[in-house]
């Protein structure tokens, strides 16, 4: 088992390795650089002997392979380095982000489960009945319409119509609540079809006829219908989560919350390569680490060797 | 009448997970030309792995297989097709679900575009002409079936290994296929390995019967012998079975 | 297997009510309807109650504080680094010598006054100055700020070239090396504001400065939250504190405005603009024209002179500043006409004489209406990026161009200093930059028209231009200055090199009752000071 | 009768999903005015007459900019998921069929592929081919293949195991006649309405995008730009966001019960 | 001697659809207390079809006619009824062996549910006789296993012994032995024989397998697209069968002869 293990961790560091490899590069071929971006963020003119003398010091006139030798060398000892944009630690900033980001994400996270999953056993219950149809038709509006025009809705009729909601949010329960749902509303959508195809083509097999042929309750029938798909589901969650993870910078922009995609995309703009490294890392080792978790998780709860 | 087909020592086994699980252990066959091998064992004696094996279609770990003398052990099925063909359990998944019956048989030709033999082998399997414009979901089991006959021998080859080729099917369409089954071997052309685990099919069209239990052969011999005087135990019980439903 | 039902069923019972009881809290704020009574501010009860905002009250018991937005927030607010010190001068905490005025010019503050004998500048402080830990601001205090900021600023690395000497408590000499004119202004800037270096111990975090305001709470790249300065020098403090959210994207502050949960913001979009202006009694709105500049370069090498007259004679400033309605007011020059080196002439907009001055360059109307000259169509490529609404500017400058037969192709780059700018890729180049830093016109015109500059982009290389520019690199005396930049900018005009679009506002939105948030100084590193008040 | 019934429902939305197509190709016709003309006198007016869904901030007629729009979005829109479908399936054909170390290399760079931060290669791309609409296709092609490889390989998985894919290796058939004659019909149907589905994620991947900064160049109308423009004005001009989002939902809603209605026949 | 039979089971011209076909067209047929009635007939002939319209399965329409269990009216019950019906009075075990249990779930977790659905209480000892006449050793460990780790044979004697343990009156018997093998298939045979006499259930097994039926069936039936072509008594049946289908039938059956 363990060597198991140690070869899941030894392709995950070889992932990361290339993937890190590959974003240093596009950064280094994206036009732009972060000393320009710093003088140059509030308009004001710059001369060209203040640049090189900026770019001098962040270390940016060295040639390409020397520089992503240097950060890959300093990112094995764990050190994130310090962010071109204000000389801050990077590691700090992006633990923070993260922090913050999971809250929103796990939190819609668990709300749009919850919604989708009584969603879809209801509309499994009564399969072409009336709720389901407009379960189904709710999955697909939900799914076309961006997010930012959700968000903007949102605080319009809720913040301002009905003034349930303050527009600043004040990082409490009740701030949480508009982020939440604007991040939640797609996410239930995709969510609810997804159950419904898992459970629909659960409920086709041997053994649900086997069971109501003993007379057994809707209820457990259900139970173990849902105990079956959760598997999948899982996979499903996993990879929802690793994109959910990486924040989402227009629900985190618009509702003020701070996360790591907002960072990010700050940085992008700002050409601050130390944080959008750092970000690749942390991002890469989530994702894959979810997808491991998902697997093992699967696996233990439906031990069938892959038939 | 020489040998045309033989196995010597064959082993097989599969690996799940850490286990390792031995299918086939030493087991050795021959077909005469014009002769129909009978295989017999219940599921997971080998038997279909044994076929599988002799067709290329997979690899034994060790041993020997031999068509007209000449060693094929480690060919892959395009050399293997050369000289023998392949009928499975489900007639109707032996052929592409998108292509028309026509078009399956005439790609098992090799090139071959000879629609008299193919009108005439259709003519012999007892089929209508019409079928050969449909897919395969549109056709019955037993028709499938008889469509794999005509495409087996429209590809020339000279020994047919049938897996389990009619257990899928009634009882009423079994007997047609065996029809066939039987026409053809009067007329000296079939030379096939048949298996199956129903004995009492296996005697009415195979000259010699092979007994298979847990990888081994544990009995072979002509089939008026191996069904009258049995000498393994599981062969007893396999007959004992079959006449307490049989008929009579 | 009972167990598990009930949990599931438990969890779900916990969300739902979640959702439930947060949609239906008992609403603080009062849904008074929408009259023309200022909007119930939301009071919210865990905010320690704020002030009530409704003009009504006149005799206020809770302490007075101003809600604004703020575009930027940075990870520090060392006053020195970078562009911080613009944002503690928003926030009021940090001052510097000298402040600009309405009519960009470099009133006192800290320093009584700057005077200037060749190249020795004598600068004599204010009497009373403070900071807010009480110590009085030294003349040796001021010298030791300046020589930090010189270290930690790239930008105001030249400092250090200067001598500066401490004559006694309140006066200073400042020794420019060759004549160095815009020194007072310069003393302006925000990022040269005064901090105590002894008795700061965190500079990133709680500096000590002089200004009106003392940091409360500041969250790195967040809200920012400042109470009055118990012992300010300058006198009484109007507010009892102010808090500015960080709020990047225009809607929220446009609902946050309209929800009552802030008082003012400065660079207000041309969409708030026009719900704001439906609503004058509630929302007051002030529109000056700022320092911003919206222009293009033509670029000489790909185009030949009738070519970019034309597009001078064509591009209809006023027609565009009419679609930002109300955002941009049309330029004339790169510099505000109201102040004395901005007074320079543009031929009026005249399609007529466009045509003819293509016609006359050889160019003929092509079967599809658009110029072409021995064989080769006319196509201007019109490059931009996405910001300060550069993008609507391209649009209508195709479109103008295309009514006068013009056809052009439009370009748009994530960023343009390493782009068309870096390697001349452009005909018709859009930019977006201040222009008058600190009230003086020599900073712009050293980074475009000088040969050689950083913005030198558009071959535009004029001898008696350059001559121009080495003497006022000198001047002092202000008149000078002002006709000397005023020749030089005709100059570039008539060479057709640049097309001056339009002057950003600085476009305030302040609740009814607010006044004094630096809305009629049009500059941005300006908020809150001690006469803001909300009545 | 429950096929015959799901067969008229398929006919019913590939017509509505044709009208759609052809609305928008032949724009020209519907739309009386040009979409990129701006007028300063017609500033965000309400629907009326000669502007049937009202105009935008810059006096464009919204109307005619929607069905220009449609055209640009839904090309884009196709050109994309039809190059994802095909590098998708062609990978997870291969894949599913050889298995083995190929396999395992090509699935790890979907993984990488899945990690990448869309934003990073958006910019990235945009920087180096100017701006646009290539940027932005590129930056959601790279994740979106990626779903057609899974689906294709778990389909070449199943599909590798059944009868006929024996019989065509006896009768002498090379793997890439198998795979191009055997597996890819076979599998088009499911991957097919995976495609369908895509095009929704796609149009709402494209006005993320166009939100950024990221998206189509000015003036060429596209329903993302166009919802991220006026979403801006959406107190003063409602109708210069509602029309686009109204004519995305549709499309939305029209495909992916398209592809639900084509996996309910092909499981019926 | 059939006549003074109390009759369990009443199936009067009954016509019924399943998946858009009509599958059965006027059946009628009476089962009698006690005995064992075997469908033969062929793929495609309705017999399953008519095992699921007997427990009310929703995916059967039925067109015409009626199904009468004891008293009540099978084809007007209402779902809740029907789950009540099913496991304690109505029986049924599916062809495939895995079909009857949730293949991951521990098998005495599932026995708890089939129970408390019918309002009574994990009954072990129960279960353990049932396994001891099933030949089952080591219920115990049995118990605790998953479905999916057990061969055919067991899975299947497990099924029996679920439709068994809430003493059924008729059972349903849907093709039980075609996924076996010959020998397996005889023994649970028989070991359902021994149950069947210990409780007096009423059995209808349907099978293509007319031997199989040959042994265990006290009546056999004869079934062919949808409609029931002969039925009679096992011995008579065989020795001289009237209608031209089941004579053909009957010869197609391989014989275990040597050549």
């Amino acid at each position: 088992m363990i060597k198991k293990v140690l070869k899941r961790i030894l392709t995950l560091v070889v992932i990361l390795v290339i993937l890190s490899f590959f974003v240093f590069a596009l950064m280094y071929i994206a036009p732009g650089d972060p000393a320009e971006k710093r003088l140059t963020s509030q308009g004001v003119a710059v001369t060209k002997k203040v640049l090189d003398a900026e770019r001098e010091r962040l270390g940016l006139m060295k040639p390409f392979l020397v520089r992503y030798g240097e950060w890959l060398f300093s990112i094995i000892r764990g050190d994130f380095g310090i962010s071109f944009k204000d000389d801050m630690p990077v590691a700090p900033k992006l633990l923070q982000g993260l922090g913050r980001t999971a809250v929103l994400a796990l939190t819609s996270l668990a709300v749009s489960l919850i919604t989708s999953f009584l969603f879809a056993v209801a509309s499994v219950l009564k399969k072409d009945g009336i709720a389901d149809r407009i379960i189904k038709v709710f999955s697909f509006v939900s799914n076309s319409l961006p997010n930012f025009l959700i968000s903007v809705l949102l605080m319009y009729f809720l913040c301002i119509k009905l003034k349930l909601f303050p527009v600043i949010a004040k990082g409490d329960l009740k701030g949480l609540l508009l982020p939440v749902l604007s991040l939640s509303i797609p996410m239930i959508g995709r969510f609810i079809r997804q159950m419904r195809a898992e459970f629909l083509s659960e409920m086709s097999k041997d053994y649900v006829a086997g069971m109501r042929g003993r007379g057994v309750k809707t209820g457990y029938i259900m139970f173990n219908v849902i105990r079956n798909s959760l598997g999948h589901i899982f996979t499903i969650i996993a990879l929802q989560t690793g994109t959910l993870m990486g924040g989402s910078v227009v629900i985190e922009t618009i509702f003020r919350w701070p996360g790591i995609g907002k960072l990010v995309m700050d940085s992008i703009t700002a050409r601050d390569y130390p944080v959008i490294m750092g970000f690749v890392v942390i991002m890469g080792t989530i994702y894959l680490i979810i997808n491991q978790i998902a697997d093992v998780l699967s696996h233990r709860l439906d031990p069938r060797p892959e038939s | 009448m020489d040998i045309i087909l033989e196995g010597k020592k064959l082993n097989k086994s599969f690996k799940t997970g850490e286990k390792k699980t031995q299918v086939l252990c030493d087991v050795d066959f021959f077909l005469k030309e014009g002769e129909v091998l009978g295989i017999v064992g219940e599921s997971g004696s080998g038997k279909s792995t044994l076929l599988r094996v002799a067709s290329g279609l997979e690899k034994p770990d060790s041993g020997e297989l031999l068509y007209k003398g000449r060693d094929y052990t480690g060919s892959s099925p395009r050399q293997t097709g050369e000289f023998l063909q392949i009928l499975f359990q489900d007639a109707e998944s032996s052929f592409d679900p998108r292509m028309t019956m026509e078009r399956s048989i005439m790609e098992a030709g090799r090139g071959k575009k000879d629609k008299e033999e193919l009108l005439k082998l259709v003519k012999m399997a007892g089929l209508d002409e019409e079928l050969l414009k449909r897919k395969p979901g549109k056709l019955s089991g037993g028709q499938c079936q008889r469509m794999a006959i005509v495409r087996a021998f429209y590809s020339g080859a000279e020994i047919l290994l049938c897996d389990e080729m009619t257990s899928a099917l009634d009882v009423s369409t079994q007997a047609q296929v065996m029809q066939i089954m039987q026409r053809l071997k009067k007329e000296g052309k079939l030379s096939a390995v048949f298996v199956s685990h129903d004995i009492a099919l296996v005697s009415e069209i195979c000259d010699r019967i092979m007994v298979m239990k847990d990888g081994r052969c544990v009995e072979e011999g002509e089939t008026p012998e191996v069904i009258g005087s049995p000498k393994d135990d599981h062969t007893k019980e396999l007959i004992e079975s079959a006449r307490k439903q049989s008929i009579g | 297997m009972k167990k598990k039902i009930f949990t599931a069923v438990l969890t779900a019972i916990l969300a739902v009510s979640t959702v439930g009881c947060t949609t239906s809290a008992p609403d603080q704020g009062t849904t008074a309807p929408e009259t023309t009574q200022p909007a119930q501010a939301q009071t919210q009860p865990e905010d320690g109650g704020n002030a009530d905002t409704s003009s009504a009250e006149t005799v206020s018991s809770e302490p007075k504080i101003l809600k604004a937005a703020a575009s930027f927030a940075y990870g520090s607010i060392d006053v020195h680094k970078e562009y911080y010190g613009w944002y503690t001068s928003i926030y009021g905490v940090s001052e510097a010598l000298f402040k600009m005025d309405e009519n960009m010019s470099a009133a006192p503050c800290l320093a009584k006054d700057a005077v200037a004998d060749g190249r020795v500048w004598t600068i004599t402080l204010n009497d009373g100055g403070a900071f807010s830990n009480g110590t009085a601001l030294t003349a040796d205090m001021v010298v030791k700020n300046l020589d930090r900021a010189a270290q930690v600023n790239e930008r105001f690395a030249y400092l250090a070239d200067f001598d500066m000497t401490v004559i006694d408590e309140k006066t200073i000499t400042i020794d420019t090396g060759d004549v160095y004119p815009t020194l007072k202004n310069d003393l302006a800037s925000p990022e040269l504001g005064m901090m105590d270096l002894e008795g700061t111990t965190d500079f990133d975090n709680a500096p000590v400065c002089t200004g009106p305001f003392v940091i409360k709470s500041f969250q790195p790249e967040g809200d920012v939250e400042v109470v009055k300065n118990e012992n300010y020098w300058g006198g009484n403090v109007k507010l009892d504190g102010a808090i500015f959210y960080y709020m990047q994207e225009d809607d929220p502050k446009l609902l946050a405005m309209q929800s009552g949960e802030i008082d003012c913001y400065n660079s207000v979009t041309s969409a708030a603009l026009a719900v704001y202006s439906q609503d004058p009694d509630q929302y007051r709105v002030v529109s000056i024209p700022g320092a911003r500049l919206q222009f293009y370069f033509l670029n000489e090498k790909t185009l030949d002179d009738a070519v970019r007259e034309a597009i001078n004679l064509t591009v209809d400033k006023d027609a565009i500043a009419a679609y930002l309605s109300g955002t941009v007011s049309a330029a004339v020059g790169p510099f505000n006409p109201s102040a004395a080196y901005g007074k320079v002439t543009v031929p009026a907009v005249d399609t007529a004489k466009a045509k003819e001055v293509l016609e006359a360059d050889g160019y003929t109307p092509g079967s599809d209406g658009f110029y072409e000259k021995n064989g080769k169509k006319l196509t201007i490529s019109i490059k931009y990026y996405a910001a300060r609404s550069l993008d609507i500017l391209a649009i209508l400058i195709q479109e103008q161009l295309k009514a006068v037969g013009i056809d052009s192709v439009l370009g748009v780059e994530e960023d343009p200093d390493s782009t068309y700018l870096a390697n001349g890729d452009f005909d018709l180049g859009l930019y977006c930059m201040i222009a008058d830093k600190a009230g003086d016109p020599f900073y712009f015109i050293e980074s475009v028209f000088k040969d050689g500059s950083y913005y030198d982009c558009n071959g535009f290389d004029d001898a008696k231009c350059e001559e121009l520019i080495g003497q006022l690199k000198n001047e002092t005396d202000t008149a000078k200055i002002a006709s000397l930049t005023n020749e030089i900018v005709q100059i570039a005009i008539d060479d057709n090199a640049y097309g001056f679009a339009g002057l950003f506002n600085k476009t305030t939105v302040l609740r009814a009752g607010v006044t004094g948030f630096a809305e009629d100084i049009p500059f941005d590193f300006y908020g809150i000071d001690a006469q803001t008040d909300i009545q | 009768m429950k096929k015959k019934k799901l067969k008229a429902k398929i006919i019913i939305l590939s017509v509505l999903a044709l009208l759609l197509l052809l609305m928008t190709c032949f724009a020209g016709l519907v739309a009386k005015n040009d979409p990129n003309a701006t007028s300063a006198a017609a500033i965000r007016t309400a629907p009326c007459a000669d502007y049937p869904f009202g105009t935008d901030n810059l006096g464009r007629c919204v109307f005619s900019r929607v069905l220009y729009g449609g055209r640009t979005t839904i090309t884009a829109t196709f050109f994309l998921v039809a190059v994802s479908f095909a590098a998708g399936t062609l990978i997870g054909m291969i894949c599913g069929y050889h298995g083995g170390i190929i396999d395992g290399i090509l699935m790890r760079i979907a993984d990488i592929m899945l990690a990448f931060p869309q934003m990073v290669v958006a910019i990235a791309v945009a920087g180096i081919l100017g701006g646009g609409m290539k940027g932005a296709m590129i930056a959601l092609g790279i994740t979106m293949w990626v779903s057609f490889a899974r689906l294709a390989r778990s389909h070449t998985f199943s599909l590798k195991k059944e009868a006929f894919i024996k019989a065509a290796l006896i009768a002498g058939k090379g793997d890439i006649y198998i795979i191009i004659v055997h597996i890819l019909p076979n599998l088009l149907a499911p991957v097919l309405t995976n495609a369908l589905t895509q095009i929704g994620t796609t149009m709402i991947g494209l006005s993320g995008l166009s939100f950024l900064g990221l998206g189509v160049v000015p003036p060429t109308a596209e329903w993302g730009s166009m919802i991220s423009e006026g979403r801006a004005y959406i107190q003063i001009a409602p109708w210069a966001v509602l029309y686009p989002a109204l004519a995305t939902l549709i499309t939305i809603i029209i495909f992916n019960c398209l592809g639900d209605a084509v996996m309910d026949y092909r499981e019926a | 001697m059939v006549a003074d039979k109390e009759k369990i089971l009443k199936i009067s011209g009954l016509s019924a659809a399943y998946e858009d076909a009509n599958v059965i067209n006027s059946v009628s047929l009476d089962v009698y207390k006690g005995e064992v009635l075997c469908i033969v007939g062929e793929s495609g002939s309705g017999k399953s079809t008519l095992i699921k319209a007997i427990c009310a399965d929703n995916s059967v329409s039925v067109e015409e006619g009626s199904i009468t269990y004891k008293d009540k009216v099978v084809t007007d019950l209402k779902a809740r009824e029907v789950q009540k019906l099913l496991g304690c009075e109505i029986g049924l075990i599916q062809q495939n062996p895995w079909g009857a249990f949730n293949p991951i779930r521990r098998i005495d977790v599932q026995f708890k549910e089939t129970f408390r659905s019918h309002g009574k209480f994990f009954h072990a000892e129960r279960i353990k006789e049932i396994f001891e006449v099933l030949g089952l050793k080591d219920p115990d460990k049995i118990l605790k296993m998953r479905p999916y780790e057990l061969s055919g044979g067991m899975s299947q004697r497990i099924a029996i012994a679920a439709a068994f343990v809430l003493n059924p009156k008729l059972l349903l018997c849907d093709e039980i032995t075609s996924a076996l093998d010959v020998t397996i298939a005889m023994q649970v045979m028989q070991q359902l024989m021994e149950l069947k006499k210990q409780q007096e259930t009423t059995i209808i097994m349907v099978t293509h397998n007319l031997g199989l039926a040959k042994c265990i069936a006290d009546r056999i039936a004869i079934m062919y697209e949808g409609k029931i072509v002969e039925c009679a008594e096992a011995s008579d049946i065989l020795k001289d069968p009237q209608d031209e289908y089941t004579k053909r039938l009957i010869s197609d059956v391989p014989r275990l002869r040597a050549i």
